[in-house]
């Protein structure tokens, strides 16, 4: 019952006539097929947005979102406090309704956030430059390899084991028809020794990818990685969660030529995977290679400083087979968002958020220390908000239990070297004492009693 | 102007509290930290609320301009669509979620694809792709897939034509192909002899935007397609131009292998000023097995997600860009069948009463009727030195976004308009004189053009030096380190 | 832990520096007590928003809203479909953090749509102006008799029994310091009439006001009320529910001098009650003697078209006591919401919410009619949307029991002349067929069975 | 400049079905069914969006500039608080549900008015009033009906100084009584001589407002209020100006026996363009039983709803704006007692340091420290021709909302200044250089002044054009009949 279509059947009527028309359907005459109109499964008029509204809602009220249970996963999305503001600001209609600024002059305020997103992604991460975004993670993961290739010539990439799992699924997809060969470098207790890395070097190698913190929740420590890659000529790649940049030390810090990230903590909703935010930052010598937009401050023709998207020979409307990327349409309004999240905490909220994750997931991970059975891994090592554990029950069956008790516990893993009954746990900022107490207790009973089902 | 959120910040200030208690230090080894500073703005909530609305201010979209964006289809994203996202139990939910406490939420993606698949004349659809180049990508890894499963890994070519987005061949070449470029007939029709003189037994994939992006849908398609399976190559459609026949053909019918849509264009999602969009690819049984994982599994009335082996793989992290596939979902739903035929018919009307109302004002591309948008060319103008550019920055002092200007490439000096099916009839009368006008201005005033636009926050920037020598930082913001 | 104050420690030593203070005690130290500080039932620093935010849902959630429950109640305020775009547009910041526009220049918009307000208000009750708002239709009420007070110099108000009972409640309440008094003119068989209202009219009598529809849901006939009052130099004033404008004779098509209503079925949420939206309107005679801000279109210097506040010496801030009305901040907000409404909804929009909900409550009528023990009132006389049954139980008790299978029924009515069974049930145009049956069968289910309690 | 909504109308065209299905004609006889066409505009969704958007751009608030305008608390609207009411369960909440299916929204408000007794140091509170002059009017029906219980019915005068908002006295007389008014000492204060005189056995109410308009606390207080008890009558306190003491102070321990503040000052809730407001009132036991019905009441962990005999009865439909109501319940809770009194503190602050910085400049009323605003006379700019409002819209071409002018009544040509605690010293700083430069302006180029505001959408509009010959309704309107 809705279409947003305008015309008013005299209207209609007299705009057909003005083409020499009688029926909306001549409009369609040359298309060249006779199987126009195809019967669909759905009804002729379709739904009032009431209707569908409570259709969606009698949908949506089925999950168990982080305002039914209690979370306690993450694995690449993480239950960060989001700070209202951001929603309503994102949610403004200029922002929403436009599109990539083509013409600057009638788009400068949406340059400009771009602008100020490319400066706070690139200080957080401490490297020279940052795009204006990609689709996640993982597309940026991939895409920083594909600058690592086409650079160094080279086609074999390394990539940490530490890395998220669909990570290097998502690189794998990228690079397998490129004939880029991927090689997993393994961990040691958590971490990759320096002498490991070395073992894999070649002149062959493009560059190596590592991540902070690794999928374990790890923190690597990376001394003496820039200068065994450099040495071989290969680059050195990190992929890093934002929020833990608050706390820990920065790709840039570490030496990285390219650096990239999921940009979700950053005042992103869960929202299910989607749509996420890609990060991709790099040195200033690669500022040419890099893919998707760049937004640059230059002077109007009166001297006023004024926002323009710059260096577009890199991108495919200009370049077509040879550009960087065949980006388009990348992730602008999340990039603004997490550019009003960033301005809303400033360096000593993102640094209390962090820390108090941190914090947080270390007294989780002390108190499931503590349950006989539960097992910690990478015992001594330092980690951010995520952790390990092998639990005596297989891990799915937990889950389970923990979510008919009202949360949403670590995440399961399965699958070669991990074993039925491992857990990466993870929590954030937003998660209370009496949470934690909450999940430890019914943890307890579910390895203590009768409903291993 | 507004001053930079460097130049606004105050050090010391600060904004939201993430955590009611104090934070104290942590315990990690201090090798491990961050030493440099964050280099963050400082701000109060409302400081950081006003120079957000301000810059909000500062930009045009549909909600505040006619917007003719051609190829980019800014059509009026209805209110409704933007609620859905934030449904609590969506908005709140892991994408790692135990499937048991997801059945909401993959019943109404499974319900989409269902939905889709019956829009596209597709057998099986993805919902993955986060935008429409995106879903290029898939569909050149399933064609490259397909292929290597059927042992004929000789197929290295994609064949694109001219007239194509350039995403097409730079998908082409992300995917590992060698790109073709099939030159189009001065019609800006293909040309069928030098597409059949370009198939061989090389040939993977055929891409072909249908309409094309001169606003014409292929006179010989039906030729094309048989050529094109003869040559035992697949056919690729690129659906960004959909909205001509949404509801009116399926690109199945036609007898496309492959196909992706732009819900950000044809399903009235916001563009976002550049995302997020979503690309979702339908494709024939053939090539169904090769879809990205995960998979969304229907099971009596349970829904599963689950990993396929011949799949590509993991194209993302997650399932989809939920937040954009559901608004979609919200719109299909809303609008019915035969309100999704009224989309096109109407997108038809508009477009093509606009082409008429210019007529005669500047050349455009193809005889009789046009699909969805149509393309001007300004080279007239070039006599008189105004360029389709200076043409663009006078339609925006007369209110209005500009038309998508020098694209299609084979087109010199185009200008690509597209109304969509959301504008009133008095909108394209009045923006039809407004150009009538400034082509009469091009030819008595030149000066005039070349000076616009005058009346938004900035004039013309320096596109050269902002190339020659980039700044992507701000450099309050180095102050601050 | 949120104050929204932007100083920094610094700043605030520097500030209090250049004004020779210490501290921000010494700002206060000249107030006029020594019981400075006093100690709150409240945390010294206060909750983060996300911590509010879970509370108030938690609160909220305990509510029976018309998400969880099928409304069929009304009396003075209705469950009607509310296009999301109201929401979305009078929730931007513009609209929602200005205030009254003193300053026309900058605050164009803001004028605009109130004029704009006063235009699509005037129409609908086919009166010659309509002011900007005043709190809720009660006071709407209440106001337009002081007018009719104040304008005749009489103290006698004729107000129809029909009237909405909270109504007369205010309008009592209103003129009750004022030497006003008060008569209710009797309804016979659910309406008035004539010759009840010329037994009660003399050259006392202020005014007479009566309801579009009644309380009872009942559509009277006034024709000669207006001449019959005009012969006593009384002012014939109404108060309409602007939804049933829609289809009813409206108040300038019946002769009103002045006519006021309840505007929250225009766009405004359920909202327990407020904040709502009080319309008046008024015939020309009345420009200058109605309460309430009034907008102007004019020119500026330029002639350019603009629009001012204006004929501001009726106002408080201006005549202080000798003003029309006290009234100074009304609801703005909630008539641009209107605003929006009506324009999304236009004239046949609005005829179909307003015909498919009388319809509805039709069909509801008949439904209860059918089953034994239940009365229906007023037979034989048209309805609007609401009418009154008879019940053979306990009306509340029979809620209570309808609460309990999902449904909001009518409103339990008790007190002099309306028994204790009596009930007052309402549809708008939301309620579909199913949910009709629905209730139908619970109140056969109720009245059937042993539940009763 | 926006054409009106009823020149953009097309005959015809429709936005939003509120209905799924056909609506036929309805079965009421023709006699008492609307003739008249209904004269609202037709439109599409777009067209409205668009229109509403671009009329919101059109005027400033505090989301978009600094707006000092006294007496009004034009402080920061935290944007969590606009979530509150749209929460399911309140904003879907019909006011006549069963008390079993309105328990959360009962305690919701009922917590609220337990933390407002505590604040305002009364033994209790309304929360009906629908604004601030509601507020007064309650406050004075309350003390009619005390009067009148006492056998007291002689007292028929409240006396109002001269400095009071027009309010005050507008709500005296709606309450039936006659308004005596207190001219203030030169300073300012409250002449302690003229309300002894003006004292008498026919008093009913003092109403002050405290601190008084010209932002100065009465250092006399103590000695006013004695005055007042021991002529047996009531003592009002206007609490608009409430953000100069919360958390500091509590009307109850100064002596008030009525106050009422205003939720859209003091605590944070939206003006929404002049509306809707709230204005609880808070009383001392004597007082009590005659708030206005319905009352919200708690017997152990239930609350219900009921009437109370003695009250002065309803003055509005329902409960109350709890659509206000719960957003300032969540500020105070946001805020905690640190924060409230923070609240004051600062605004205090910011008041007399941008007082100091403009020292010198304009006259100013009274001596040493200010409350949160402060009245400047712009009268020594006469003699060059330039009024308080012209010095206004010298503001508004500098980028700020402009100071409230011509009140408080008894200073010529007053600017009054209320900065609030939510403006950081960078905007005090840039403010005061700007109206330093306007003054300055004022002397050597008043010209220039008199033409101000040149950067607004329109220049000024012709105020007695609009009052002589009144347009209240669009004639784009009238034609459509």
């Amino acid at each position: 019952m809705a279409d947003f279509i305008p015309h008013t059947p005299r209207e209609t009527q007299e705009m057909l006539g003005f083409l020499g028309l009688t029926s909306l359907e001549e409009l369609v005459r040359h298309y060249p097929t006779d199987r126009t109109f195809p019967s669909l499964p759905l009804a002729g008029e379709g739904m009032t947005e009431r209707e569908v509204l409570a259709e969606l809602r009698g949908l949506a009220a089925k999950n168990a979102g982080s305002s039914k249970v209690v979370v306690f996963r993450g694995a690449g999305a993480y239950d960060h406090f989001i700070p209202e503001a951001v929603h309503a600001l994102v949610g403004r209609g200029e922002f929403l309704t436009s599109y990539t600024p083509y013409q600057p002059e009638a788009s400068q305020g949406l340059l400009q956030a771009i602008f100020e997103f490319q400066t706070a992604i690139s200080r957080l991460f401490g490297m020279d430059l940052s795009n204006a975004s990609l689709y996640d993670g993982a597309t940026a993961a991939a895409e920083a390899c594909l600058v690592a290739v086409r650079h160094t010539g080279r086609s074999i990439l390394l990539v940490s084991e530490g890395m998220d799992p669909s990570v290097i699924e998502v690189i794998r997809t990228y690079t397998e028809g490129l004939g880029v060969r991927l090689r997993l470098v393994p961990l040691t207790e958590g971490r990759t020794r320096i002498e490991t890395l070395r073992e894999h070097l070649s002149s062959e190698v493009a560059g190596f990818l590592g991540a902070i913190p690794t999928f374990w929740g790890t923190v690597e420590d990376f001394s003496g990685f820039r200068e065994a890659l450099s040495a071989e000529g290969a680059l050195f790649l990190l992929h890093a969660n934002p929020h833990a940049l608050a706390l820990l030390r920065t790709p840039g810090e570490w030496g990285a030529d390219l650096a990239t990230g999921e940009g979700q903590p950053l005042g992103i909703s869960l929202s299910a995977g989607g749509p996420y935010l890609g990060l991709m930052t790099a040195s200033r010598t690669f500022m040419r290679k890099i893919p998707g937009r760049l937004v640059g401050q230059t002077v109007d023709q009166e001297g006023r400083r004024a926002y323009v998207l710059t260096l577009q020979a890199r991108e495919q409307h200009i370049r077509r087979e040879k550009a960087n990327s065949n980006i388009c349409s990348n992730e602008t309004l999340l990039s603004i968002a997490a550019t009003i999240y960033l301005s809303l905490l400033g360096p000593r909220g993102l640094y209390e958020a962090a820390a108090a994750s941190h914090q947080n997931a270390m007294t989780l991970r002390r108190g499931l220390g503590e349950i006989p059975g539960i097992r910690l891994l990478h015992e001594g090592v330092p980690h951010f908000h995520e952790f390990a554990v092998d639990l005596p029950m297989d891990a799915r069956t937990f889950s389970h239990n923990l979510l008919e008790r009202g949360y949403l516990g670590g995440l399961p893993l399965s699958g070669p070297g991990r074993g039925e009954n491992r857990m990466l746990w993870c929590a954030t900022e937003i998660r209370t004492d009496e949470e934690i107490r909450g999940v430890l207790a019914a943890a307890k009973e579910i390895l203590a009693g009768g409903n291993r089902r | 102007m507004e001053p930079s959120i460097w130049e606004i910040s105050r050090p010391g200030a600060r904004g939201v509290r993430p955590v009611s208690h104090p934070v104290g230090k942590t315990d990690l080894p201090a090798s491990l930290c961050r030493q440099d500073p964050m280099g963050l703005p400082e701000l109060s909530e409302l400081e950081t609320v006003r120079h957000f609305t301000r810059l909000s201010q500062l930009s045009r979209g549909v909600d505040t301009h006619f917007y003719p964006l051609g190829s980019c289809t800014m059509k009026y994203n209805p209110k409704v669509m933007d609620r859905v996202p934030g449904l609590t139990g969506f908005q709140d939910l892991h994408p790692l979620t135990d499937e048991e406490g997801m059945q909401g939420y993959l019943e109404a993606l499974w319900t989409f694809s269902e939905l889709l698949k019956e829009v596209l004349g597709m057998d099986e659809v993805t919902l993955a792709p986060a935008a429409g180049a995106h879903g290029e990508l898939t569909g050149i890894l399933l064609a490259r897939k397909y292929f290597e499963k059927k042992g004929e890994r000789s197929r290295t070519e994609i064949l694109v034509p001219d007239s194509a987005h350039g995403t097409n061949p730079a998908s082409a070449s992300m995917g590992g192909f060698t790109v073709r470029t099939i030159v189009s007939k001065s019609s800006g029709h293909i040309d069928l002899e030098a597409l059949t003189e370009a198939l061989s037994e090389r040939t993977a994939l055929v891409m072909l935007t249908a309409p094309s992006t001169l606003g014409l849908f292929e006179e010989e398609l039906p030729e094309v397609v048989r050529r094109v399976k003869a040559a035992g190559a697949l056919l690729y459609m690129d659906g960004a131009n959909m909205n001509a026949f949404l509801g009116v053909l399926r690109p199945g019918d036609l007898g496309f292998d492959i196909v992706h849509i732009n819900t950000h264009k044809t399903l009235a999602t916001p563009h976002g000023g550049g995302g997020p969009g979503s690309g979702p690819v339908g494709v024939r049984s053939h090539l169904a097995p090769f879809l990205p994982n995960p998979r969304i599994v229907r099971s009596g009335k349970t829904f599963s997600v689950s990993d396929q082996p011949e799949s590509i793989g993991r194209i993302r992290s997650f399932h989809g860009s939920s937040g954009v596939l559901l608004r979609a979902l919200a719109y299909i739903r809303m609008l019915g069948q035969d309100g999704l035929r009224r989309v096109s018919l109407y997108a038809l009307l508009n477009a093509n009463y606009l082409r008429k109302k210019l007529e005669g004002l500047l050349p455009g591309t193809g005889e009789g009727l046009c699909t969805h948008e149509f393309v001007l060319s300004a080279r007239s103008l070039e006599k008189k030195g105004v360029r389709a550019v200076d043409l663009a920055k006078g339609i925006l002092d007369a209110g209005y976004y500009a038309p998508t200007i020098y694209f299609p490439l084979i087109v010199p000096e185009a200008l690509m308009i597209e109304p969509t099916e959301c504008e009133s009839r008095t909108t394209l009368d009045r923006f039809a004189e407004d150009l009538t006008r400034l082509v009469r201005l091009a030819e008595t005033n030149p000066e005039k053009l070349l000076r616009a636009p005058e009346k938004t926050p900035v004039s013309r920037p320096d596109e050269v030096k902002a190339a020659r020598d980039p700044v992507l930082v701000d450099p309050a913001a180095e102050k601050r380190t």
